[in-house]
């Protein structure tokens, strides 16, 4: 069974089996990821591109693999397209730097959307405060779903550059993303798309999105820890200056000037997380041998299933009903705080997520300091959200 | 489930429900808010200082029953204190509330020491705390606290 | 045995046994590093910081013991005062632009020496390219050491900042750094020192040698890829704008303004590496657990008995030859290019480094195009350093 | 140690031994260096070109044997030349050396394709095609080639 892959499920919490929901913060990872980790530090543990030695050379090639498996995934036209990052964060804070910040001018506008993470918000707030440039916001309705009637005025001659979140993390919201790269397009826009919840969920194809950039974060995808990538049209990244400078990527190195190495290299300097992107790559290579389809249909049967079993809650409001959604729950329940949701149903074995989920402004809209957010994988079973009703009935039993 | 109902004590669940001194008064001398970014709580407090001495302590805001009973519990011992009278309480409570010691109470913090209990849900200190450093705030002229 | 506990070394190459002394570019980690990034991805796999659940409170404090554990390897004031970064090379790159940038104008100066890894001079570069500063560098002699003689010229009122490595990667130079510390602030100068090689060797005390900043590397002192820390003095880091923006490193994000979090947070945007940190507090408990003087000892016996035994080699020149040294041994050999030496002695299991080990100003500095680099670490033993003299010997008759 | 003696063949080394057209010349008409940073492979790439002919191509710089037996090996078939011809030896050798490519040969390229075992050694292959990029580069204008 696919669940068995992944042994971080098969954990008891406060003597009562784990019933994981909290994978928008971080997914469990498949026992090949954890493999291709322990396969690099036991059989390959060189450090890669510099060395003669056989175990540099097959480390190499594996972490080039890997950046294979994952230009696969998401259909770039090359791996090359394709840049190691930490994570979405800093995918979003290496494209404001490195692609905006010398296109902004004092006036010039950004444009983003309200259903941000602050990932994708403070990059560029900090983008703003250090060009004089204007950040401006796509609004949302009471479903949580983006309001483009106004999107002809908000992308405009001014708007140098757009940044949107594919799927929300707080509400689960599926965002119009095509259709907004087009948009953007129309308008002579670039446009990056925040894909730390889609790539999980959902099938991404980078080209066929034709967005400039795409960035997702391995430890949403099932890989590990202070991984990701950021995709970028090989014109823009061939012709964008570097981000961090360092060994690796310079081909010439004197104390008067300095020449740069070809992409990707350009934009990996220093040490990478070697071990980090090899195990990417197997979460990449495990998720097409799921099959995306699969891993769809799945997403689909546990949202329909769960949406229903938490009508059994009564005073439970769901924040977030867009009429395209990933299995995220956004909840608040009537006078039981989500911090005390979330302590008491952690003592059932069940954890959540309780707060703002670094999207402050989506609860500033809604009114809420926060919310309990229980948000699912494929991996996740029917009894688990049977679970999570009934430790959700005995924590408003207990403030009753 | 012994551990929960040890947090969730009859106190704090009638504080919860009852929060003493909770609302936005009329007038203050001194305000700050506390925000708790890991768990979405916000606590705002209200204070009258006149010659020295913490007249009254109000709170309101969106935290959980931790924060809360916790808040109205503080108003409770504090109002009537002298400004250096609290902060001998203050340091009572942050000693109490430490990870690092022993369960030791102080009779001065009354009801307070209840919160204890508390410290056997580490992530739930800070919403213990939250209130009496928002207060150290607002006596500082500082405009928010976070807990760190 | 202390081997034993480095699984990696028991591989073999090319049907040889593998003779490890690449290790300035990465060491080997010993079982409990991969011990703590297993047990944190079997059995605390979640998000840290922002989650109420007991999993996601156990590996936070699993993280947060990590940095403990640091602070207490290198002798910083607190915790705090430790920013985990991705290695080296994104310490000096976060302190380039978040502490030195806001206090350059064109014609100042930054002080660097001519032993730097390219980690520790592109930045710079960039930095000066972006503000119109000027870098100054400390030459160095033959011997590969610096040339102090003129420091007093080139630390002047122009002066703003101060980066130096603390070992030599290339040479294995044992820099005089307390000295230079010392000098530096005598004139008002802060001092960035890099101690990517010297974290694996020797104790460093941070608050003895009074450095601003100080950087290391995960992956070079037995750690995980990905990970490393940069410790700051708190003054510095209190003052200092955030580098990346995103989650956790705010307090409160509203579309108009955003309040930070308090340092290190602030300087940790996004999800981070976080079994890499908790791996890399792993190795640090390791390193206190064999002994600082037990590894500073070894690295000397190591280096007295292959110094020795490279004299075996006819024609053979050890490039680096300064008084105080780590066991690091760049050589070249007459009549055979590094990159050749570099392959055949693969084939006897030999893992060297060739090239310019991202240092090219050193090899401008010998008018070479690069070396062989022998680089030991506590767990080699003489035998293989006896191997590794039998191959150069191969080498050598090969292309007689 | 066969697999070593693959790579470093009798005519590798000969040529690595006494490189052909090796030094800089008189006079030339274009010029590009060649970088490997992997392992600091310096080649020098120093044409004459006249009337879309390579009368003279020569190399210098420090490289190990495979890029200085390669470099020479490559004078010999390329002098004389057309630009156009060039070209198509050019894409002959890329295809021979391409990793994913059948161990195939070309007549053409004479001697250069006894480098088609530094396959077996990937690490290595920048090595031999360095100074093919390098040319490239002098054709083009461009004064430095780097080994991807
Ligand atoms: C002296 C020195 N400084 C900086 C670095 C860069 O470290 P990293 O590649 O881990 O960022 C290295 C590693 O190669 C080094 O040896
Ligand atoms: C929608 C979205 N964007 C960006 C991020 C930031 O990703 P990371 O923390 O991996 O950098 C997250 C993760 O919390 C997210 O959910």
């Amino acid at each position: 069974m696919l669940r068995d892959q992944f042994p971080g499920l098969n954990n008891q919490v406060h003597g009562k089996p784990l019933v994981y929901l909290d994978n928008a913060a971080t997914a469990q990872r498949p026992l090949a990821v954890l493999d291709a980790v322990n396969g690099y530090y036991l059989h390959h543990n060189a450090n890669i591109h510099r060395g003669v030695h056989a175990m540099s050379e097959s480390a190499t090639e594996l972490y080039e693999q890997a950046r294979g498996s994952l230009a696969r995934l998401i259909n770039a036209p090359s791996p090359k397209d394709l840049i190691f990052v930490r994570g979405c964060t800093e995918g979003v804070n290496l494209v404001a730097q490195t692609f905006v910040r010398s296109r902004l001018k004092a006036g010039d506008e950004i444009l983003i959307s309200h259903l941000e993470h602050h990932s994708n918000i403070v990059p560029w707030q900090i983008l703003c405060e250090q060009t004089g440039a204007v950040l401006k916001v796509i609004p949302m309705n009471e479903q949580g779903e983006l309001v483009l009637d106004d999107l002809d005025r908000l992308l405009n001659a001014r708007t140098k550059f757009m940044s949107v979140v594919h799927i929300s993390n707080s509400l689960g919201t599926i965002n119009p993303v095509k259709k907004l790269i087009k948009a953007a397009h129309d308008q002579g826009v670039p446009i990056l798309v925040d894909g730390a919840q889609a790539a999980p969920h959902i099938k991404v194809d980078v080209q066929d999105l034709d967005c400039d950039f795409y960035t997702v974060s391995g430890h949403k995808m099932y890989g590990p820890t202070g991984s990701g990538v950021l995709y970028g049209k090989a014109e823009h990244l061939n012709a964008m200056p570097p981000y961090q400078g360092g060994g690796e990527m310079i081909s010439k190195v004197t104390f008067e000037s300095t020449v740069y190495n070809a992409v990707p290299a350009k934009f990996e300097a220093g040490t990478p997380n070697i071990a980090g992107g090899i195990g990417l790559g197997a979460a990449a290579e495990f998720m097409l041998s799921v099959g995306l389809e699969r891993i769809e249909q799945r997403d689909h049967e546990l949202r329909i299933y769960t949406e229903q079993a938490l009508q059994q809650v009564d005073g439970l409001r769901i924040i977030g009903t867009a009429a395209q959604k990933s299995p995220v729950f956004s909840f608040v329940i009537d006078g039981v705080h989500a911090h005390d949701i979330g302590t008491i149903i952690d003592h059932y074995g069940v954890a959540v997520r309780t707060g703002h989920h670094c999207t402050m402004p989506i609860f500033q809209f809604f009114g809420l300091a926060g919310s309990c957010r229980a948000s699912l994988a494929f991996y996740n079973t029917e009894q688990e959200v049977d679970v999570l009703v009934e430790s959700l009935l005995k924590a408003k039993a207990m403030f009753a | 489930m012994s551990d929960l109902n040890l947090l969730y004590k009859q106190a704090i669940l009638e504080h919860n429900r009852n929060p003493r001194n909770f609302g936005k008064p009329d007038a203050w001398t001194h305000h700050a808010e506390g925000l708790n970014a890991i768990c979405g709580d916000l606590v705002e407090v209200y204070l009258t200082i006149k010659d020295g001495v913490l007249e009254a302590v109000h709170f309101d805001g969106e935290s959980c029953a931790i924060a809360t009973a916790s808040a109205s519990m503080m108003t409770e011992v504090t109002t009537g204190l002298s400004v250096a009278q609290w902060q001998a309480r203050f340091a009572q409570f942050k000693q109490m509330m430490d990870k690092r010691s022993q369960d030791q109470t102080f009779a001065e913090l009354g009801q307070v020491s209840t919160l204890v209990t508390v410290k056997k849900f580490p992530s739930r200190i800070k919403s213990a705390t939250l209130c009496w450093y928002a207060v150290d705030a607002a006596i500082h002229g500082r405009p928010t606290a976070t807990t760190e």
